[in-house]
């Protein structure tokens, strides 16, 4: 009750303030699909964290090695940060999937007084804290890539996990014409951008007659996915289509009824060069949700904007529309590896030097 | 529990500085060379950077132990009886999940500690009465308790009473609450471990099986241990619900290995007799020291992993057993 | 009298396991008679043959009194050797031997710190698989994982009539690992140790290089292993869960090898049947993940409870 | 004799895997007494004690304390009966400090319940100094040397505020200095009307600080008598004396071997005298003498398990300098054709729960490189099983189904098997009937006849005796004497034991 009050008042206070510069604020591109978010008008003040440069950037990254996106993210981020020259350094914390690290983490970089800190959180609240702690030391905070509960934070982009599970529930609907029997590959248990994808397809086939028949964790890994998928297949391979919640668990699905010479019902999937290579060449109904890793990038590109004293809104929604097999041939690099993800920003020459094939 | 395996060892002449490295002369174990080791770290830290002898960072440093700490005092406590517990990580979980549940401070803790005993309750006494080996026992143990977890708690949120988060954020008598676990940790393993018939016991049983000769009731005690492991990740639990101001499922995944490292690092001997509070809480602070220096010396996040390894590798190799094994 | 006596004694010495995959195959065969053929009963094995083979290694090192947590660093790292193109020009039979090579070398390492430094094989294994997994995230930085050989993905998939080759693979692994330990010297020594390292001592038996060797071919066994799992997800990795080496002891555990008791292959090797069987037979049943962690965790408890207490009533 | 006994103890009788211990032995302590407990090795008096400690339980009879009948069923209950105990195995706890292990079970604890060390650190350094030591109350026992751990338990059981104080073989690792010291604890003791009961093989000892004898022999009562009545040749004549039976085979006529083992300038501690022992081929040698002299020391140094103070050993012609290595003693003399049958057939010998054919081909296979295919032997099985007449329906039947004497035949067939021409013999029939003892005498005589040597090392010296053709008998860590086994006596060799 009390904390509601509390930002509530705070919510008052930025909502004037944004009101009243917002004739100024001019927008700053932060990444291709990533906008401000509608209904919300608040801003950050003009100038307020202004800085000489060199700078020194902090981020708090839930997990550099959870999988290949997320090292790719993180790559993202440090082309971001090399490309200005005015960024003196940029300091990478990974916080390796454990909560405990990652409040950690954010202490170590605000005791080392960076000038501003980026955090993608690894679960909801676990970066409340050191949030309201950087906010507090007047450093600006800008967290991507996570949801967070507080709203202390400067600049948020959320790119979110609801939005991706419906993109992929809405396109299932629609390939079965509002009726029919599905699975779904869950991802790791409990993990929050998993229950979140769940939320969005459960929104996507509310009031539909699409049933899930079967629902089991695949945990984002292709062994596992592999296990599940097959175990349904020979238990009853009758199945109007597949919501997975990864790519990984998507190509091992594929690949189970390729396997068994079966028809590959319409399946989810995610911007990952190694599915678009199976979609590609097989020719599957599928979709690819767009959540790229240059979000990495754009927590950089804002951070730098606030250092530029530029004025950004407080928040920024990224969902993008999902992509058909046209855009995933655009896209599709035949002469990159498996575990590159798109949209990147990372240049030519990093992407090769990071998945180029020899 | 099986003795383990002893060859009758030589009477080798032992130089006084010898035994001193090797931790001869007391059952305290070998925790010189990892505070050696740490106040070297810390020295070469302050030194090298200008944040390390912050009061700000000393606190984080403390808090970021605290949980730790907590964890590994109870394990250490069951590896003196020639134990191990692998489920305090999860108990650790569960702490968190059940207090973010919106329950009144009066049930939620006491609820916490509750489930905490009978978990102890139920690894010590498949250890002794069924006489399963500890890490089966609180192997299973932790996946129980894991899924339990997963129910109560399926995913990280809720929210924790607003009592927890000052036990944790906030400040008596001007000291920093963060502060005051560690102290409140320290001095009640040190009566329980250091200071009373119990404690004794403890080592006596892990000295050897004529303990029981000596009238001590192995089984009471062994339980007990267990019990008091539970019990002291339930705080940790506690401690980190306050720290993250909410529940996970996940939280503690870390737990059961880090503390048996940190307890390793301190000295104390996986085969049971010889260890030592302090040199617990010195490997929990090398641990923490070495996580907090990497990133203030700016680390590649890339190699922290390997360095942590190779450290642990290091120390243990540095303290010679007669056993093989385990 | 003798007789029953005997015959109860052999009772005994079935390993919990043979039950545990009875009971499991009946619960699968009333819910679901259909999946009761080799073809779907061997792509359940197949999905299992990764943990089998660490298995192979995990029960000589447990039958000598010590064990191998650095399974998972290995995989991961060989995993990494594979997919980061480092070797994309070598010829795959090099390939191959570098990878077997490194876990030799790890095994090798483990057994010498255990065996011969005498240092906790807890800690030791704990601390290589901690260095191996730090040594795929310092590389990965540089070069992440990217693609599998495709001669990989195709042994994979290769099946023997309706057996997948993994599966028979697996099959003649432990067919040639139970006979090295019924034939060759090395098994007398493991089991010896495995009943009373003193009384093995006092035989003559090299206790030490005993506990080396067995490291050494569990690392080795471990290398195997990331090689099938490789070939199954065809991509690189970063991360690896630490369920594989808990599953490994575990299921050796299932299978009757205790610390200190008498290696054999075939108890463990059905130990890890029934953890194939068990994954079936819950999500058959749609029990999520949190059931699945409870029933996993209650099985095996039960297990262990009913060794150990039988080993109470033996001595 | 109106005082009543602190300790009556009556008709107590206990059995170990069938072999009678002790048949209905009666015992009694008087008040302010020094009771001395006689009678050769395995006469039963340490399981008497152990009965009395609640050690053990007896299979039969009745102990009355103050004349009440009490059963103790562990040390705990015993020592709160007011029976205190120093047993010859050390039972202290390495990973404490001596006052740790004083106290420990009634640790004193402040008023804040925290343990009292510096009173328990206190106590113990006053009673320590009582006993003449100057030893650090802090140290950890696992620092201290053989003999001060014995001053240390000593300490332990006359600090228990007892009655009745049990000291069993207490000057075993003692020398003259420390003994007299203990003896004034012991006058001090029996002063406030305690009562102690002595066990020990020194003569001079037991004459010069106790008032009464009791005599065991074969588990049975030979006799209790004040010491002021009986002289010391009269007492070992009670202790032995028996008839040598025909257990024993024959010895053979034979010439005088080569030697194939020797043992040169051994010392087992810094200060012992050097020790030579020799072994022919073809004869059996044993090294006799009291309990805890350094017969298995000497032993054990042969095959690495202990660490003398150097010398050195040829064996058949090879030269070793003692110490040799733990890990490798063994595997090197077995490649020599020298096996060591060690003394606890279930914790070092033999794999309880492995096959019979197992264990007897073990020895065989240790031979060999690991990844060598380990062979059958299917006839050496046979052969053994048929040679050592052990009866059991299969060889793949686990030990631990066989009787005693089968598994130590079985023990015995391992290194038999192995071919080896030396056998190194610790207690060759500890725990088996008479039937099978007879047996295995007869295999080591047959095994020497043709051509092997073997040393024997036992409790049982009329075993000795009868068994082998030489005997060294050892005390105080060094060999005091050495005789042919056709003219020894029980006598003569108690005497050459207890004279030096």
């Amino acid at each position: 009750m009390h904390q509601g009050l509390k930002l509530l008042g705070v919510g008052l206070v930025a909502a004037t303030l944004a009101a009243w510069t917002e004739a100024r604020a001019q927008e700053v591109k932060l990444m291709d699909g990533v906008t401000p978010r509608p209904g919300d008008e608040r801003t950050t003040a003009a100038d307020k964290f202004k800085k000489n440069a060199p700078w020194k950037i902090g981020m708090s990254h839930f997990g550099v090695n959870a999988n290949t996106w997320t090292v790719q993210m993180a790559h993202d981020a440090e082309a971001a940060a090399k490309l200005d020259k005015r960024v003196g350094q940029f300091i990478l914390l990974d916080a390796n999937i454990s909560q405990a690290k990652q409040v950690a983490d954010i202490e170590d970089l605000i005791a080392q007084k960076v000038d501003a800190i980026i955090v993608t959180p690894l679960t909801p609240t676990s970066a409340d804290a050191g949030i309201e702690k950087a906010v507090a030391a007047g450093i600006p905070v800008i967290v991507h890539t996570g949801l967070t509960e507080t709203d202390k934070y400067t600049v948020d982009i959320q790119g979110g996990g609801v939005h991706f599970g419906k993109v992929m529930g809405d396109f299932l609907v629609k390939q079965l014409g509002g009726k029919g029997n599905i699975w779904v590959l869950r991802g790791l248990p409990a993990h929050p951008e998993d229950i979140n994808r769940y939320k969005g397809l459960l929104e996507a086939i509310k009031g539909t007659d699409v049933k899930i028949i079967a629902e089991d964790a695949g945990k984002w890994q292709y062994d596992v996915g592999k296990q599940v998928c097959e175990t349904l297949y020979l238990n009853n391979p009758k199945v109007d289509g597949i919501w997975s919640s990864g790519a990984d668990m998507t190509r091992a699905c594929v690949d189970v009824f390729q396997q068994y010479g079966a028809k590959i019902p319409p399946i989810t999937g995610e911007g990952n060069n190694g599915f678009f290579a199976r979609w590609i060449e097989l020719g599957f109904p599928s979709i690819s949700p767009e959540y790229g890793p240059e979000q990495g990038a754009a927590g950089v590109r804002a951070a730098v904007a606030l250092l530029e004293g530029k004025q950004l809104h407080k928040r920024y929604i990224y969902e993008p529309e999902g992509w058909d097999l046209e855009k995933a041939k655009k896209y599709y690099r035949k002469d990159l590896s498996a575990n590159a993800w798109f949209p990147t920003s990372l240049t030519e020459q990093d992407l090769q030097k990071y998945y180029g094939k020899h | 529990m099986k003795r383990p395996y002893i060859v009758e060892v030589k009477t080798t002449e032992m130089s006084q500085l010898g035994r001193l490295f090797v931790g001869a002369n007391s059952r305290h174990g070998l925790w010189t060379v990892p505070l050696l080791v740490a106040l070297a770290c810390s020295l070469a830290l302050a030194f090298s950077t200008n944040e390390f002898v912050s009061s700000q960072n000393i606190l984080n440093l403390v808090a970021q132990a605290a949980p730790l700490i907590l964890v590994s005092i109870g394990q250490m406590i069951v590896i003196l009886v020639r134990g191990l517990d692998l489920s305090v990580g999860s108990v650790v979980s569960l702490t968190t999940g059940i207090l973010s549940l919106n329950a009144p401070v009066y049930v939620a803790v006491p609820g916490v500690m509750l489930a905490a005993v009978v978990i102890g309750l139920l690894n010590g006494i498949t250890v002794t009465t069924f006489r399963v080996h500890p890490i089966i026992a609180t192997l299973s143990m932790m996946g129980i308790v894991q899924g339990i977890t997963m129910f109560v708690r399926p995913s990280a949120g809720g929210s924790v009473p607003s009592e927890i988060l000052f036990l944790v954020s906030g400040k008596l008598f001007g000291i920093y609450m963060p502060v005051i676990w560690v102290i409140a940790a320290i001095l009640v393993a040190w009566k329980v471990v250091h200071g009373s018939r119990f404690g004794l016991h403890l080592f006596a049983i892990g000295g050897g099986e004529t303990a029981a000769t000596f009238g001590i009731a192995e089984r009471r005690n062994v339980l007990a241990a267990y019990v008091l492991s539970s019990c002291f990740a339930a705080a940790a639990g506690i401690f980190l619900a306050g720290r993250i101001v909410s529940g996970d499922p996940n939280i503690g995944t870390q737990y059961a290995v880090d503390s048996i490292t940190a307890v390793a690092l301190g000295g104390t001997q996986l085969a049971g007799g010889v260890g030592s509070l302090h040199g617990t809480v010195i490997g929990c602070a090398l641990l923490a020291v070495i996580a907090n220096g990497m990133n203030l010396l700016n680390v590649s996040a890339f190699i922290q992993t390997i360095v942590k390894g190779l450290i642990l590798l290091a120390v243990i190799s540095l303290q010679p057993r007669k056993t093989i094994g385990l | 009298m003798k007789r029953l006596d005997d015959l109860s004694r052999a009772a005994l010495r079935i390993p919990p396991s043979y039950i545990v995959l009875l009971v499991l195959l009946v619960t699968l065969w009333m819910m679901r008679p259909n999946l009761m053929n080799v073809a779907i009963l061997g792509t359940f094995a197949r999905q299992v043959v990764p943990l089998g083979i660490v298995v192979l290694g995990q029960l000589l090192v447990i039958s000598s009194r010590s064990i191998d947590l650095s399974a998972g660093g290995v995989i991961l790292f060989v995993n990494y050797l594979i997919s980061s193109g480092l070797l994309y020009e070598w010829p795959i039979l090099f390939v191959v031997l570098l990878c077997l090579s490194v876990g030799l070398s790890v095994g090798l390492l483990n057994g010498l710190l255990v065996g011969k430094r005498r240092a906790s094989a807890v800690i030791v294994t704990l601390a290589v698989n901690i260095i191996l997994i730090g040594l795929v995230e310092y590389l990965a930085n540089g070069k992440p994982p990217g693609d599998v050989p495709d001669q990989f993905r195709q042994l994979y998939n290769l099946r023997f009539g309706t057996l997948p080759a993994p599966v028979i693979f697996w099959f003649v692994l432990a067919g040639v690992m139970s006979g090295f330990l019924g034939r060759t010297v090395f098994g007398r020594f493991v089991w010896s140790i495995g009943s009373n390292p003193i009384s093995a001592h006092f035989s003559g038996v090299p206790v030490e290089r005993t506990v080396v060797l067995a490291h050494t071919i569990s690392g080795l066994m471990s290398a195997v292993a990331a090689l099938v799992q490789t070939s199954s997800i065809a991509v690189g990795s970063v991360r690896f869960g630490p369920e594989l080496v808990m599953n490994s002891i575990a299921a050796t555990i299932l299978g009757g090898v205790v610390f200190g008791r008498p290696a054999q292959v075939w108890g463990p090797f059905v130990g890890v049947l029934c953890f194939a069987l068990l994954f079936v037979v819950m999500t058959t049943m749609g029990v999520q993940e949190p059931g699945k962690l409870i029933a996993q965790g209650l099985i095996i408890l039960l297990a262990a409870i009913f060794y150990g207490v039988r080993s109470k009533s033996n001595s | 004799m109106t005082v009543q006994p602190l300790v009556q103890m009556t008709s107590i009788s206990k059995t170990f895997g069938g072999i009678a211990a002790l048949e209905n032995v009666d015992f009694q302590l008087l008040p302010g007494s020094v009771h001395a407990l006689m009678g050769e090795n395995g006469a039963g008096k340490s399981t008497l004690m152990k009965i009395l400690a609640g050690v053990i339980q007896p299979d039969g009879g009745m102990i009355r304390k103050n004349g009440q009948i009490v059963r103790f069923v562990s040390p705990r209950e015993a020592l709160d009966a007011g029976v205190s105990t120093v047993f010859q195995e050390h039972s202290l706890l390495p990973n404490l400090s001596i006052a740790e292990n004083m106290y420990l079970g009634k640790e004193p604890v402040t008023k804040f319940g925290v343990t009292d060390t510096a009173w328990m650190e206190r106590k113990a350094k006053e009673i320590l100094s009582e006993l003449g030591l100057k030893l650090d109350p802090a140290t950890l026992v696992g620092n201290l040397s053989i003999a001060e751990r014995q001053f240390v338990e000593i300490a332990r059981g006359i600090s228990a505020r007892a009655d009745v104080v049990i000291l069993d073989e207490p000057t075993a690792a003692l020398n003259a200095a420390d003994v007299e010291v203990l003896n004034a604890q012991i006058l001090a003791l029996t002063k406030q009307q305690k009562a102690v009961v002595y066990i020990s093989h020194r003569m001079e000892e037991i004459f010069k600080i106790c008032d009464t004898i009791t005599v065991l022999k074969d588990g049975r009562n030979v006799d209790c008598v004040p010491v002021s009545a009986i002289r010391p040749k009269q007492l070992i004549a009670m202790m032995v004396g028996r008839e040598l039976s025909e257990l024993f085979p024959p010895r053979s006529n034979r010439t005088e071997g080569e030697v194939v083992l020797s043992i040169e300038g051994l010392r087992l501690t810094p200060d012992a005298t050097p020790s030579s022992i020799m072994l022919r081929r073809g004869e059996i040698v044993a090294l006799a003498g009291l309990e805890g002299q350094g017969q298995r020391e000497l032993v054990r140094s042969l095959v690495g398990q202990y660490t003398p103070h150097g010398g050195k050993v040829a064996v058949r012609g090879r030269e070793f300098a003692f110490p040799l290595s733990g890990e490798l003693g063994i595997r090197e003399m077995q490649a020599l054709g020298l096996g060591f049958v060690p003394e606890d057939r279930k914790l070092e010998g033999l794999f309880l729960d492995l096959s019979l054919a197992h264990n007897l081909t073990i020895g065989l296979h240790s031979r060999h490189f690991e990844l060598k295919p380990a062979s059958a032997h299917r006839e050496v099985i046979a052969n053994s099983m048929k040679s050592l007449s052990i009866k059991a329906s299969r060889p793949s039947l686990p030990v631990n189904a066989l009787s005693g004497g089968n598994q130590q035949k079985v023990l015995l067939g391992r290194y038999l098997a192995l071919g080896a021409d030396i056998l190194i013999i610790e207690e060759p029939t500890r725990g088996v009937d008479v039937g099978a003892k007879a047996e295995i005498y007869k295999l080591l005589r047959d095994y020497a006849n043709a051509g092997g040597s073997v040393v024997v090392l036992s409790r049982e010296t009329l075993e000795l005796i009868g068994l082998c053709d030489r005997l060294y008998v050892i005390h105080d860590k060094h060999v005091v004497t050495e005789m042919p086994a056709e003219s020894a006596t029980e006598h003569a060799i108690l005497e050459a034991a207890l004279h030096s």
